[in-house]
């Protein structure tokens, strides 16, 4: 019996988050202090996993099984592969980030925020790693009370407003999910007369061509919501606004990733003919969204808002280069994924560095920061260059690969997409611009402080990351490859191949 | 002469059922609702004993010994009720008892 | 042959670790950074030498190869992080580490005392690394690489000064415009790897597209247009973007809001060259289009033209040279587009030369006045500054085109090509013949409109007008001395093998008179009008009248531009912010809320506490239960 | 005159013996009553506990020893069915006498006679559960609905308290009526008001009309006890106005037993012609959530929000009875025991956050509660996540093992309409936490600590609340036996 | 029962029963249900249940109506000026009442007509219904005894002060 090291990752968080309830309300320093240990126990197992992952293997590894409700064939089911490796990692490791980021940012219920905050990290980490239909189901839903929370309890002034829209926009498409989800099991049922919710077993399914649309239908609006692709990103903006930092940058940095990552690994694999049928719907509301998102974002007066549209629009490319099916651009889509988490979380955490002292998040409200607090304004520098993916930096390799993989099936929706590359450029230069350069307009930002040394600690592990993605991303692409292809596979082949005898009982000895 | 067909007895009863029902529906006083309710179930009792006279089974005639001795039961509690909110309330009409409501 | 080397790599790696150093450790060692910045590049400098030297005695189509890691392997794709040096990038190499280190030993003195030394060396040396990557990259994305890192470096330099709003406005539209050239450059990339891609070619190394072109020669786009031409003509928009031909020149004039250093590095003698090199290194590439490459000249001789016409009205000194620049680069364009890349380069090198030796005497005049930019407001300065004066003399003869200077020699390359080349365009040839009288003119009128006559600043400037230090002056001497003999390296001839250039043959001795002719007069009118007889340009500036005033304001192509592409944008952005976003799209989610909302407000009066309203639902109830079977 | 032998029509008695050991208990509650006549005691709710707990022992067993025979000529069925809604109405029944302790501490109530009729009432339910005869159906109704009555207005120092037993009980005589004469009219089409006999009549004939116009009296009072749309009018002034204890008792007592006995005409008598009535079920199940929850979002009291939460929940569990399969069934089954808990949890809450002066059944009285009152406020996280359907509670396992039903038996409109809905009731719930979290509120409250077997309900519910919602193979297992034991 | 005397007798049954819904007085309501409990048991006898029959006199006119006029009187209760809960009420729920009388008319209409059987001996006496009513009807019988228990429990909790 090997030590069951996934496990171990997405529970560590939930019991950090018991043991954390159990401490006394005060001092809150100390309970910084064990929720920033408890989080990077998570961090920890997952560098082990990475440490011993075998790369090139486009399966499943470290998978652990164990039954649940056997009426429903429903096990506890965990695995890794090469795309869930990364963003698993990823938010392993923006959790430490938030939690010592909330150091200035939350003052009141510290216990409560860090405890929420935990619980979601075990929600998000068991959504990346469920290998089991109705478990990932668990842990997607999981994801949402404590977001809830965060949003609601600790954001800004209409953060109930935004914490409902949130949570009603999500379920709206994961219930009907759950409806998909459901009738997949039901089909599992009907060719082999037993329930599974396992994905290998929702895989050997063959879905009629009619069947596919409606399912994949169900699954992709869940999804869809998530990432958020237009039209329905309107509650991004909003939960995003209002969120405090730590909320921003998890919401950015990990579960728009959900979104995407479950148009990867379920939506599309699972329901091959209709993601091919309706991928130029997809593209087309995906470019629509990287143009749509940038506009707006150009013209919006509040960074936060600013830099939610801008995921709007980021998020896009990752859904072009998912739905152009080409091994080149899903392998960049996924990069980009973790570049957005990245250089959008860095975003949201400056953004939220500069309200903590000024209270307010108006561009017009900055100006000249450079000569008052030029530390801040390098970091900030980089982020927004990593965010408008210059080359040398992570965003630059994940952009360049899902357009290089577009263009050869969609020339159009490439050129149009590459508009968005310069629109980038002029929503966050202008930005940038704004409030950075440019002389000292409001007196008020003559006293800031520069960053603090926690502030630096939190932002170069993220920014350095930015650096390594940009400079040596073969190492990454080399675990991702093969489970992503692995993936494509099935979109490519003509009609789905029904699961062959040999290979359900290799699923079941 | 033949005898009267079950029919009959039942539009009978399916007439008086209805009456009861008008009258739970139209009367102010809930005492005369409570009358009206037991219109219906005696409308009922008379379809239960044609029914059972027409089947040639006892069973309806029981049911409606039953049905007796739950309308009694009802009575004393319903009656002890309606006196209580003439206490607290000082009306038995129905319309002037909506401060439940929406 | 190519030979395979580590040494490349530390050609990019010096300047990267001036970065690191002067963003870690610049404020606290304040006098290291000016060794340092400077230090590296010569560094550079030497290891780009050793190397060349490696090189020269070898045949002309060998190169030196630095493979350094694999950097992306994506699916079929793959770029790796490599380096190579062959005579064409050795040529540019050596002109970047060569003239930006003079131009780094000048800013030691130009910068002294400027707070931000520390930031602007950091910015200078990350210019550095980005332009070598640019130049010594061994495939189009790496130089990509490169390309938006000088443009992300032309950004920050332009900002420099960042208190002042149009430095920064300046830097920004700098990027910008470059983006959107750089957007058409990734859809070339695009089209040419996914067209190579069909044929299991998935890669932008340049030999390996240069082995594999027959691949592409018969490939047509989905519209039918064949390949090689549309990709080349989208790397002409990136090239128009880079190096600031039209329609994308817009943003150099505004980009002399940089320190004058900056200027004379990135916007004369390195980044702007961008565009030429990338087009002289995809040589084989525009040689399967003939169209693109027709286009490119036109562009070229076009942009040289109004920029010269432009750059006669301006008084502000530095926007004069940037015009200038503007025009010049259209020479070299032209003269990529006739088939003689070799010709493009050899400009480009004795370019560097004088136009930074222009702009570095520009900025020791702007020192030296204490930040005084217009025209109007110098005259006299030689008798002041007289190192700055004879070298910027030495400069205004090169770009005018006088024998024997460089510049003579390198135009005369061009129009030779065009106007007889194998493939050439006599017509644009005329043209250039004309830009280059306005050349001579124009810098003729901005040397002696500073250096002669009356000195127009006041009392107090004038007191205060001294020459620059020896640490500004001598690279100015050095700069100077390459300006005048760099005629004779023989650039064209080392290129040419390489570039398939065909050799064009003598000149014959009547253009070389006509050129010399038109530059010698262009200095004479300009000198007759300045300084002979100062108030005649007021006389035709007013008798022109609107025409004067047109091109004064540079065609007014900013406000053009404002109009058809900035405004709506931006009315187009909030349109879509407000308006779609805020009403249409998230008032059908709101909208949905208070239906369902006003729906329960209303469902809930219902319930109206009447026990006989609920009786008569209940009845209601029953009804339906009745009616759905007394119906079916 | 003939002797007459009764034994040969008492095969089987000990199928009677919970709800005779509950009748029993009530009994002994109010002769103690009597005799202690010390208004503190805690004599009583400890004796009522007791019974409960022994009638469910009793049950345990039986379940044991099933298959047992029917009892009493076949008017009484001791099938796991009947038990295990036996264990679950002991369940709640002993959840509600917990939880009233504390309440009847504060208010003028006559604790014996409460005590009494809780107990009353649940022997009703047991019978109306197990019932396998129309009369005796009935009657158990009538045993249950007139306790309930009387219970609802018992705290008559309250006008509302009052007002609400006459609504009940004049709306509840006004469905006896209807419920009567379809029992009326199902004798007359078979000829007997035994289950079986009904069934066999059914498959022997047919629909008749006369079985039909049964069927829909009889949904009629079905409907008025279970509260479907359009007989759920009642339910929130009732729910409003009753003590909340009581209103708890209703939400889950009432509701499980009615729907257990609806479940078990609807299925063993009729399950022959079910064409018949499934799409009359699929409209009043849509029509049911659909009004519950649309009309729960504008509510401004915690308490009546739940009423109509509760109409909602009645409709989802409706979907079990339309799909009618045995995963349908035993969804059903399942639903309605994860229901108790969920709700008793939240009256519980609702409950502790009340004084007797106030009883803090506005929205606006719950602001900020959540962070003031750590437990409670968790609990009603938990109880809100569990209604909504949200995992990893029992109430998502319900809604999973619902609508997973109906989607296996080709409802999956129904399921998409089911989930719709649960969308519009995450809004109402949350806003509960809304209240609770994200506002500040300054109200100040008993200390959960001084009402420690309120406290030790509302744990138990979260318990159980949470541990269903994790591991809900075991019970959802009971809930398949029960139901294969139906048929 | 011949037809025309059902006939008579039901014309009185209903009016009797309208008279209960319609008088202002509770007290001519409270007479008028007794009129109709007693032209029930008329039926009752007509239909061979005699001992329903007694018993409908015995306990529901004699006990239960006796038990609403007591509360009547003690109540007080006078005729009041608005008998009815307003005008719309009353069309709605007439309109209502008459659809729900046809469908339910309609409905029996399509009922075949029972089979006759023929009566077995004793029928409707008081043993036959002893007969069955403690023998397959014994828990009914025995589940009353607890619906009573409740009832008194009930009452006295409802009228205790």
């Amino acid at each position: 019996m090997q030590l069951p090291l996934l496990t171990l990752i997405v529970f560590s968080p939930l019991a950090g988050a018991i043991i954390l309830a159990m401490l006394p309300r005060e001092p809150t320093v100390g309970l910084r202090r064990a929720a920033f240990v408890f989080s990077l126990v998570p961090l920890a197992f997952a560098g082990w996993m990475l440490e011993r992952f075998q790369p090139g293997e486009a399966d499943f590894q470290f998978v652990e099984r164990a039954r649940w409700i056997p009426q429903w064939g429903i096990e506890y089911r965990l695995g890794v592969d090469g795309v869930s490796l990364f963003l698993v990692l990823l938010t392993a490791l923006l959790v430490p980030i938030v939690v010592l980021a909330s150091w200035g940012d939350i003052t009141r219920r510290v216990k409560e925020f860090l405890a929420f905050l935990l619980v979601l990290e075990t929600g998000m980490l068991g959504a990346f790693l469920a290998t089991d239909l109705f478990l990932f189901y668990v842990f997607w839903e999981l994801m949402l009370v404590p977001m809830y929370f965060l949003i609601g309890v600790w954001g800004g002034a209409r953060r109930v407003y935004a914490a409902v829209k949130f949570v009603l926009f999500t379920l709206v498409g994961s219930l009907l999910m759950l409806i998909a989800i459901l009738y997949c099991a039901w089909r599992v049922q009907a060719e082999s007369g037993s329930f599974a919710f396992g994905y290998d077993r929702f895989l050997a399914v063959p879905f009629t061509a009619r069947e596919q649309l409606y399912l994949f239908t169900a699954f992709a609006l869940a999804f869809a919501i998530k990432v958020p692709l237009f039209p329905l990103h309107t509650w991004l903006p909003d939960a995003h606004v209002e969120a405090p930092t730590g909320g921003s940058v998890i919401l950015a940095g990990v579960l728009l990733k959900m979104g995407t990552y479950g148009f990867l690994r379920f939506a599309m694999p699972l329901f091959p003919t209709a993601a091919e049928t309706l991928a130029p719907v997809v593209v087309a509301l995906a470019v629509v969204g990287i143009v749509y998102g940038a506009l707006v974002a150009t013209v919006q007066p509040d960074l936060k808002k600013l830099v939610a549209y801008s995921s709007v629009s980021h998020l896009g490319f990752v859904m072009l280069g998912l739905f152009v099916f080409t091994e080149t651009s899903a392998a960049g889509s996924v990069y980009q994924m973790l570049n957005h988490g990245l250089s959008t979380g860095a975003l949201f955490l400056l953004v939220g560095m500069i309200y903590e002292r000024r209270h307010t998040r108006l561009i017009a409200d900055f100006g000249g920061l450079w000569s008052v607090i030029p530390v801040y304004a390098s970091f900030f520098l980089v982020a927004m260059l990593a965010s408008v993916g210059l080359p040398g930096l992570n965003g630059f390799i994940g952009e360049f690969l899902i357009l290089l993989g577009a263009f050869g099936p969609r020339p159009w929706a490439t050129a149009v997409a590459t508009s968005g590359v310069v629109l980038a450029a002029l929503y966050l230069l202008w930005m940038y611009q704004r409030v950075v350069f440019g002389p000292l307009t409001h007196l008020e930002n003559a006293g800031l402080r520069d960053l603090s040394a926690r502030e630096i600690a939190v932002l170069v592990p993220v920014l350095a990351l930015c650096f390594v993605m940009g400079l040596y991303p073969a190492p990454f692409f080399r675990r991702m490859e093969p489970s992503i292809n692995k993936m494509l596979a099935r979109l490519r082949a003509p009609a789905v191949v029904a699961a062959t005898p040999s290979a359900e009982a290799a699923l079941h000895p | 002469m033949s005898p009267t067909p079950l029919a009959w007895y039942l539009g009978l009863s399916a007439v008086l059922f209805t009456v009861g029902v008008l009258g739970v529906l139209v009367r102010r006083n809930v005492i005369i609702i409570f009358m009206a309710i037991e219109i219906m179930l005696n409308a009922v009792n008379l379809a239960f004993v044609a029914i059972a006279r027409s089947l040639g089974s006892m069973d309806g005639q029981v049911m409606v010994f039953f049905v007796m001795t739950v309308a009694a039961a009802e009575a004393a509690v319903g009656l002890a009720i309606i006196l209580a909110v003439f206490r607290s309330r000082e009306t038995t009409n129905a319309d002037e008892l909506m401060s439940l409501r929406w | 042959m190519v030979i395979e080397t580590t040494a490349l790599r530390w050609i990019i790696a010096l300047p990267a670790a001036g970065v690191l150093f002067h963003l870690f450790l610049g404020a606290r060692l304040p006098r290291a950074v000016k060794l340092v910045g400077p230090g590296v590049v010569a560094a550079a400098f030497a290891v780009v030498v050793t190397s060349a030297l490696q090189l020269f005695p070898l045949a002309p189509g060998a190169a030196l190869h630095d493979r350094v890691y694999t950097w992306i392997v994506a699916g079929p794709f793959r770029a790796d992080a490599a380096l190579r040096l062959d005579a064409l990038s050795a040529i540019m190499a050596l002109v970047v580490t060569g003239v930006g280190f003079l131009i780094h030993v000048y800013s030691v003195g130009y910068m002294h005392g400027d707070r931000g030394i520390a930031r602007f060396f950091a910015y200078l040396n990350l210019f550095m690394t980005a332009m070598l990557i640019l130049v010594l990259a061994d495939n189009l994305l790496l130089l990509f690489v490169g390309w938006e890192g000088v443009g992300l470096c032309s950004y920050l330099l332009i900002g420099f000064w960042y208190d002042k709003v149009e430095n920064a406005a300046a830097g920004k539209k700098a990027f910008l415009v470059n983006r959107i050239g750089d957007a058409g450059f990734l859809l070339g990339l695009f089209l040419l790897v996914t067209t190579l891609g069909t044929h299991g070619v998935w890669t932008l190394d340049v030999t390996a597209i240069e082995q594999h072109l027959s691949h592409l020669a018969n490939a047509r786009t989905v519209f039918g247009w064949p390949v090689p031409t549309v990709v080349c003509l989208l790397f002409l928009v990136g090239a128009t973007g880079k190096s600031a031909q039209i329609p994308l020149y817009v943003w150099l004039p505004d980009a002399m809001a940089g320190p004058t250093p900056v200027s004379a590095l990135i916007h004369a003698a390195t980044m702007v060259t961008a565009g030429v090199y990338m087009i002289a290194r995809l040589h084989a590439l525009y040689a399967l289009a003939p169209a693109a490459l027709v286009v490119v000249a036109v562009v070229g001789t076009a942009t040289a033209l109004l920029a010269a016409v432009i750059a006669i009205a301006q008084t502000d000194i530095k926007r004069v040279l940037a015009y200038s620049t503007v025009s010049q680069l259209g020479y070299m364009f032209l003269a990529v587009g006739v088939g003689a890349p070799a010709a493009a380069v050899f400009h480009l090198v004795t370019h560097a030369f004088f136009k930074a030796l222009l702009f570095l005497g520009a900025g020791s005049v702007i020192h030296g006045l204490g930040g005084e930019q217009d025209l109007e407001r110098m005259g006299g300065l030689r008798r002041y500054m007289p190192i700055t004066f004879w070298t910027m003399t030495i400069a205004t003869l090169a770009i005018a085109g006088v024998p024997p200077t460089a510049g003579f020699f390198s135009k005369d390359e061009i129009l030779h090509a065009a106007l007889s080349g194998p493939h050439a365009l006599p017509v644009l040839g005329v043209i250039g013949f004309v830009v280059a009288f306005l050349t001579a003119f124009y810098t003729g009128r901005l040397l002696f409109l500073a250096f002669l006559g009356e000195c127009r600043a006041s009392e107090e400037v004038q007191h205060h007008v001294h020459e620059s230090p020896a640490v500004m002056t001598i690279p100015l001497l050095v700069l100077a001395l390459l300006a005048l003999v760099g005629g004779a390296l023989p650039v064209p001839a080392t290129l040419a093998p390489l570039v398939g250039q065909a050799e064009a043959g003598e000149t014959p001795l009547a253009m070389l008179v006509l050129a010399s002719a038109l530059a010698l007069g262009g200095l004479a009118l300009a000198y007759t009008l300045y300084v002979r007889l100062p108030g005649l340009p007021v006389v035709f500036a007013w008798r022109l009248g609107r025409a004067y005033t047109l091109v004064r304001d540079k065609f007014r192509v900013d406000e053009l531009y404002d109009a058809l592409v900035v405004r709506p944008l931006f009315a187009l952005a909030g349109l879509v912010a407000w308006p779609v976003d805020q009403g249409i799209i998230d008032g059908t989610v709101n909208g949905l809320a208070v239906l369902v909302g006003t729906t329960s407000g209303v469902a809930r009066r219902l319930q109206t506490g009447n026990v006989q309203h609920y009786a008569l639902s209940f009845l209601f109830g029953a009804l339906l239960l009745l009616g759905y079977y007394a119906l079916r | 005159m003939t002797a007459i032998d009764v034994a040969a029509f008492t095969g089987h008695w000990e199928v009677a013996l919970p709800g005779v050991i509950v009748a029993a208990t009530a009994m002994l509650v109010m002769a103690v009553d009597m005799i202690v006549r010390d208004p503190d005691a805690d004599a009583l709710p400890v004796l009522g506990i007791a019974g409960l707990a022994v009638a469910a022992a009793a049950a345990v067993w039986l379940w044991g020893e099933s298959p047992i025979g029917d009892g009493f000529a076949s008017t009484l069925r001791g099938d796991r069915y009947a038990l295990f809604f036996t264990v679950l109405l002991c369940a709640g029944s002993a959840l509600t006498i917990l939880m009233s302790v504390d309440f009847l501490r504060e208010h003028p109530l006559p604790r014996g006679e409460y005590f009494a009729l809780v107990l009353l009432a649940t022997t009703g339910m047991i019978f109306l559960a197990a019932a396998n005869d129309l009369i005796v159906l009935f009657l158990a109704l009538e045993i249950m609905s007139v306790a309930v009555y009387v219970l609802t207005g018992m705290l008559r120092a309250e006008p509302r308290s009052i007002e609400a037993a006459l609504k009940y009980f004049l709306l509840g005589a006004f469905a006896t009526g209807f419920l009567l004469y379809g029992i009326a009219f199902f004798y007359a089409a078979a000829g007997s008001t035994r289950l079986g006999v009904i069934a066999g009549a059914v498959a022997h004939d047919g629909a008749r009309p006369f079985m039909i116009l049964g069927l829909a009296l009889v949904l009629v009072g079905f409907g008025f006890k279970v509260a479907l749309a359009p007989f759920h009018v009642w339910t929130p002034d009732v729910y409003e106005g009753a003590p909340t204890a009581v209103t708890a008792f209703m939400a889950v007592g009432v509701k499980a037993a009615a729907f257990a006995a609806f479940a078990r005409v609807v299925l063993a008598a009729l399950g022959g012609i079910a064409v018949r009535w499934s799409g009359l079920l699929w409209i009043l199940a849509v029509l049911t959530m659909s009004v519950g929850n649309l009309v729960a979002v504008s509510q401004r009291s915690v308490k009546r929000m739940l009423a109509y939460s509760s109409i909602a929940h009645a409709g989802y569990a409706l979907i079990g009875l339309v799909v009618a399969t045995p995963a349908g069934g035993a969804a059903l089954v399942f639903y309605l025991a994860v229901y108790t808990f969920m709700t008793l949890g939240a009256f519980g809450v609702l409950l502790a956050l009340g004084r007797r002066d106030e009883p803090g059944e506005g929205l606006a009285d719950w602001a900020g509660v959540g962070f003031r009152h750590p437990v409670l406020g968790l609990s009603m996280v938990v109880f809100m996540l569990s209604l909504a359907g949200i995992p990893p509670t029992a109430g998502f396992a319900g809604k999973f093992y619902l609508f997973s039903a109906a989607v296996d038996a080709g409802y999956v409109g129904l399921a998409i309409i089911g989930v719709l809905n649960s969308l519009v009731s995450v809004y109402y719930y949350f806003g509960v936490l809304v209240q609770m979290y994200m506002v500040e509120g300054t109200r100040s409250l008993v200390p959960p600590g001084a009402r420690p077997c309120l406290l030790a309900t509302i744990v138990v519910a979260v318990l159980v609340t949470l541990l269903v919602g994790i591991l809900p193979a075991g019970p959802m297992e009971l809930a398949r036996e029960a139901f294969a034991s139906l048929h | 029962m011949n037809p025309p005397v059902f006939l008579l007798l039901a014309i009185l049954t209903v009016a009797a029963a309208v008279s209960v819904i319609a008088t202002a007085n509770p007290v001519h309501s409270a007479l008028g249900l007794v009129v109709t409990l007693f032209l029930l048991s008329v039926f009752f006898v007509a239909l061979d249940a005699q001992l329903v029959a007694v018993l409908q006199v015995i306990v529901y006119a004699g006990a239960i109506v006796v038990l609403f006029l007591f509360v009547v009187m003690l109540l007080n209760l006078q005729g009041e000026p608005r008998l009815t809960g307003g005008k719309g009420l009353v069309v709605a729920a007439t309109a209502a009442a008459l659809a729900f009388t046809a469908l339910l008319v309609t409905l029996l209409g399509r009922s075949a007509p029972a089979p006759s059987n023929t009566l077995p001996p004793g029928f409707g006496e008081t043993q036959a219904l002893a007969q069955r009513l403690f023998t397959s009807h014994l828990l009914a019988f025995e589940l009353t005894s607890v619906l009573l228990l409740v009832a008194v429990v009930g009452a006295v909790a409802l009228s205790r002060r």
